[in-house]
């Protein structure tokens, strides 16, 4: 048993946080340190940095442009890049549909489609949850028929994330409807310029633009577009969701937060003491400190028994991670509100390059709000906590 | 004890209900929140004629005699609503200021404006660096001939941006954050010195930023003794929000219900599962709390013990704080995604319950004060 | 709307207050301030001098002993025994038994025992519960049959408090096993002199005696003792469990103990301060005092309310009442245990008339770990916390 | 970052695991508790044999070279079964002052005699007015000859009602809360001047208030440098506990799953309700957490950095304190009756567990002494 970093590990640490500190440019950092959200641009440059080092796709395989670093590394990258404030991967591309072409597409499919979502050149958003679905996810309403060559596709997806820059999204369609509803299911690639797809944007209670709705109106796509075989999806669904649950805690998202606030609850913005000398308020901030160091160790042991662990299994220890990790989310965005205290108040949408323009109150207050209402959805989607619970309660302990 | 309304304050309670069912729907809200103001003038001139305006004010004032259990009905039909007009602003806020600083003759003179609709006043009291403290002002007023003049900053002025003229909290002698030496001052909104930075808030209103240089004004009431009316005007005014947050604590919990029992997954209503059932029971109790503390609040304004009217009403708001935010990250939880949308009334109940939490103390803040103090029980 | 107390109702509370400080027992006093158990002894002789002014059963008709208090008045007597550290009296018989006794019974019964509930002459016992029901208190499995004039019981009971001092006990057995299980249930008086009778103790975790086991071997009763009409006795016990609801909030109970825990916790027993300087401390109990003082005020709707309220039925509020006033005594256990600190340790178990001797540690400190583990029945006991969630859930919510 | 054990920490996880088995049903637990000592001695002995007594400590003392994570396995096992011996009392606290603050001679001359088992010590440190102070000492040492007399009182002494030696930490000088001016003595448990006031414990075991009148002991270690040592003895003694309230918390929730599946009411199990089901997985994640700060204690113990020791050992005794708190209550909320009877296990884990959390500074306690320093994280 060693429970510390070997001097490799440690290195390598080091490695990415200079690696971020030197590469990623200032104006990015100063935006998602202030809790903006990136712009496509930003997340494309950087992606591009990260993939001219070869670190565009870390976990993947070496031939398709991966690194070949073990979990433990994965996660200290993963974790330097939450820290360091850099726009994270599009998941997407590289940690959703990526995987699964490489899974379980065909060499073609590969070819075409890997290498441009390494450098992100194409930007991929997931046509998974419809309305009406939620949480079960697998009632899905979205049709595809053969017709010839190609399938058409109809119905509706919502919740989908970042769809207005998407040049691809990939969808679950039902292909049968004669038989169990996980059963019916196809994995297919599209294109988002194929005639009936349609964006429209879902505006968040921030203000934001995140989500969207994304119709599918007689969408005729090519069969070679087709991910495995029919009626398989929802295994490589499964695949897909079970197989990125590196960073599902985001603790390094919750680290950053943290010393977000213990830098902004040391300025003293309102009366005669800052916000740090509260004896009530620095309890609160221990305990949330003491909860993100017990969940990064849980993650720890979570991916030392995934070393040994049968691939491709769901691990209800993800459950674990993700109630934890999204408490902790949430917890931090209320300390930031603690901090803020009345000049949460005005509301100061970003809009395009504006996001560093002059602020009403303090001037790193006006993302505090948001960031707290923007949040709450960390509970509830990738599986409400409540289905989480579930997954524990029968999983884990046999209930 | 006596929990019953007495004939008028039915009658006001149904009156606003009322209105709020026939002019208020979601959609219509909308509407008004896109105006310059932020709010229906049309819904303003309707408080005005059902008497909301004067229902708080003394009838020797020009106003209908009422007092906070009047402002209590008002403010819970307007948070079930969301309704986005000056009320707290100017009737409560201002008009507190009037109420508990301002001669009989000021009263007289502005009070009745107030009443029929014509005046909308907003109260500037808090600064950038006062946070919650309301003594913190630097904003300073100087004896100019039979006038004041003001310099300084001010912040987060509730409809700030709109009123016609504004009431400013001023200090006239004293340090930074003593009580004694402050003034309460009447001021035209863009008389000259007067600069006003306005902007919307998080939860769909208004409020404005005003910086004050050399700004000409006329004192109310008695200069220099305005600390403990100003007390006595935040105390009502969380009072006020009291209601209003029980208000939209309420219709989250119904649409909350409502939801539940409409949405379905997995084949079967939402609401047949028993954690989501016990997570709604527990949303209930806090609204009860927070109900009972809401009278309590409005109670405790005639309270005469300035100490125990003070524990009163920050027990009130810590409660009131609290529930709100179980109620309105629960509520926000057991909708999943369609909480998080613009689009739908639950998250801007959520938002508005928040700020409620975030103005005049947060349940930490009145907490900490209560814990310096003696027990809220004899 | 008048939100406070009438001028006669404050001149009742202190007339009350005045005379438990005047006739209250010291040793009695001191002994439940210092959070020790009555003794039988004790209640009995509180119970004598409340008789003896009248107040031995408040709630029951006037004709029996009564008082006629209205329901503020009554609230405000009970605030103000529990706020006084007085023994309550015995529910069993006061709040359970007698109204079901006065409302249902004969006028032989009434006769009969009535008067010896007021004066705890007769100390009642309950027969409800058992084992393997829990909060299913329908499913009970205790049977009464019929042979000429008498009825004979076999089964067990269990959770029956201060079964070891009881002389009658009021029994709820299933006579009708072919009807749907609430339909087949009637209610018997049963003494407990009985042939066939049996307690048991039930030693509880913190060492106490409080509940027992009654087994039932052929016990044989006059049918005389039968309460109303058989198969009804569901009804009753319904009725017993509705009718006495005011109370349960035990808000007395809760500001006895929030005052207690402010005198301990400025006495200073460790280190150089006392732990009411404690910034975090005081937190808790703020928010643990506006917590109760938000139960009280709820208390007074609900019994504002049920002034114009149906009579007999059961006021889905009073789930509220009992979720809240439980959490409030726990937590208030809870804000003990912070006070005593390391000398919750000690394990100085009550022996007879030795409750007072010199202790280990703090000389108030031997009560406060008992007091602790014992007060987490109350979120179990008298319907759990998650059947009053339920109970809220469907009555109130219509879920 | 290995998770993995060592072929001997293997064998002493399976024959400390086998032992409890065997030997410590809760029923036999009873039996032992009913000894005068409060535990068996004849399973003290099988611990001695087993080599569990002499695992932590270095080879050259004595010991069997192991450290904490022995001590840990260990530990982690007693907690499931509430073993009662003097494990915690004689190797880990009196260990523990031995390893850091006697001398190579002392540690060689005393060491083999705990790892055989003949020998059981007990620390005396805290005393009544001390709270979770470790350096309040008012206890005095003062030389005389070769030696030195005691004269003062000490409290909450585990296991000091049947300890054969006492370590007791006393002051050589300095005020009664200096850090400086402490030292280590060792004193015959029944020697002139020491009185000895044994106690039961809430959670069923033994301990003691114990006074010195002049009572003759000798010097550990340096006399007034003890400071540090007693640091990182109660360091070590958290990491103890941690892991023995991991093993009772394990123990709470998988008797709760259990008992969840097995017992029916309306007809059914009532771990078939979801509330419970998802109350259940609650206790699962607060279980996690506290295991993973188990091996963040366990790991710490040998950190150099003494304000990162205390910092991860700190945190680590926070979140056992909190998930004890919440794991021993939800555990007797879902048995229900059962869990508040003597006769029954489970109350008795509670018990433990609400008493590990009372031991050297409860989760608030250690909550604001990392609020006073620096962030956990680099």
């Amino acid at each position: 048993m060693d429970l510390g970093f070997s001097a490799e590990e440690i290195a390598f640490r080091a490695e990415v946080r200079d690696f971020v500190a030197k590469n990623l440019p200032a104006a990015i950092h100063d935006k998602l340190a202030g809790g903006h959200h990136p712009s496509k641009d930003d997340i494309v440059t950087w992606t591009r940095i990260l993939a001219a080092k070869g670190w565009g796709a870390p976990h993947w395989p070496v031939e398709w442009g991966g690194t070949g670093w073990d979990a433990i590394k994965l996660s200290i990258f993963t974790d330097e890049i939450q820290r360091g404030h850099a726009p994270e991967s599009l998941a997407f591309g590289t940690s959703m549909v990526g995987p699964v072409i490489a899974t379980f597409g065909t060499q073609a499919q590969k070819e075409r489609f890997l290498p441009r979502i390494l450098d992100l050149r194409d930007w991929w958003c997931q046509g998974f949850s419809e309305p009406g679905a939620g949480s079960d996810l697998a009632g899905l309403r979205t049709k595809a028929e053969r017709d010839g060559d190609v399938w058409v596709i109809n119905g509706q997806k919502t919740w989908t994330t970042l769809a207005q820059y998407a040049d691809w999204i990939f969808v679950l369609a039902r292909t049968d409807s004669s038989v169990k509803k996980q059963e019916g299911i196809s994995f297919f690639l599209c294109d988002m310029k194929t005639p009936g797809v349609t964006v429209r944007p879902i505006q968040t209670i921030d203000g934001g633009h995140e989500v969207n709705e994304v119709f599918f109106d007689n969408v005729r796509i090519p069969a070679e577009n087709l991910v495995g075989e029919v009626n398989k999806g929802w295994d490589y669904a499964k695949f897909l969701l079970s197989n990125e649950r590196n960073g599902i805690a985001r603790v390094g998202v919750s680290k950053a937060r943290l010393a977000k606030i213990r830098r902004l609850a040391s300025l003293g913005v309102y009366g005669d003491k800052p916000k740090m000398d509260d004896p009530v308020f620095r309890m609160k901030l221990a305990a949330a400190e003491v909860e993100l160091k017990a969940l990064e160790m849980t993650q720890m042991r979570v991916i030392a028994a995934g070393r040994t662990a049968p691939k491709g299994k769901p691990n209800p220890m993800s459950s674990v991670l993700k109630i934890k990790g999204s408490e902790l989310q949430q917890t931090t965005t209320e300390l930031l509100m603690d901090v803020v205290g009345p000049y949460a108040l005005p509301y100061q949408p970003e809009q395009g390059d504006r996001w560093n323009e002059p602020s009403v109150g303090p001037d790193w207050a006006s993302t505090i709000a948001p960031t707290y209402f923007n949040t709450r959805k960390v509970s509830i989607y990738g599986g409400s906590n409540e289905i989480q619970r579930s997954i524990i309660a029968k999983a884990i302990l046999g209930l | 004890m006596d929990f019953d309304l007495s004939d008028e304050q039915k009658l006001i309670a149904d009156n606003v209900a009322r209105l709020m069912k026939d002019k208020y729907g979601f959609e219509s809200r909308k509407a008004y929140g896109a105006a310059a103001n932020g709010f229906s003038d049309e819904l303003w001139r309707q408080y005005a004629d059902l008497g909301l305006l004067g229902a708080p004010f003394a009838e020797e004032d020009g106003g209908y005699g009422g007092g906070a259990v009047e402002i209590m009905l008002t403010q819970e039909a307007f948070g079930r609503a969301l309704a986005l007009e000056p009320y707290f602003a100017c009737v409560v806020l201002a008009g507190g200021a009037l109420r508990h600083g301002a001669t009989a003759q000021e009263r007289a003179e502005l009070i009745p404006e107030i009443a029929s609709g014509a005046l909308r006043l907003a109260l500037a009291h808090a600064e950038p660096q006062s946070g919650w403290n309301i003594f913190d002002v630097k904003t300073t007023a100087k004896r100019d001939g039979d006038g004041y003049r003001l310099d300084g900053e001010k912040g987060l002025v509730i409809n700030g941006d709109s009123a016609q003229k504004l009431i400013v909290l001023a200090r006239v002698s004293g340090a930074q954050r003593d009580k004694d030496g402050l003034g309460l001052f009447l001021i035209d909104a863009d008389a000259p010195g007067v600069t006003r930075h306005p902007y919307p808030t998080q939860d769909g209103r208004r409020a404005a930023e005003i910086s004050f240089a050399g700004a000409k004004a006329r004192a109310l009431g008695e200069p220099g003794q305005a600390g403990p009316a100003m007390a006595r005007v935040i105390e009502d005014a969380i009072a006020a929000l009291a209601a209003e947050a029980v208000g939209a604590m309420a219709e989250a919990v119904e649409m909350t219900t409502e939801y539940l029992k409409t949405r379905k997954q997995f084949g079967v209503a939402i609401g047949s599962f028993q954690a989501l059932q016990h997570r709604a029971s527990d949303m209930v109790v806090a609204l009860e709390q927070a109900r009972s503390m809401m009278y309590l609040a409005a109670m405790s304004t005639s309270e005469t013990d300035a100490a125990t009217r003070a524990r009163s009403i920050s027990a009130a708001k810590a409660q009131i704080g609290r529930s709100a935010k179980f109620i309105g990250q629960q509520a926000t939880q057991l909708h999943g995604g369609i909480a998080m949308t613009f689009e739908y009334k639950l998250g801007h109940l959520f938002k508005r319950l928040t700020m409620i939490d975030m103005s005049y103390g947060d349940a930490d803040y009145h907490l900490a004060r209560l814990g310096e103090g003696d027990s809220l029980f004899d």
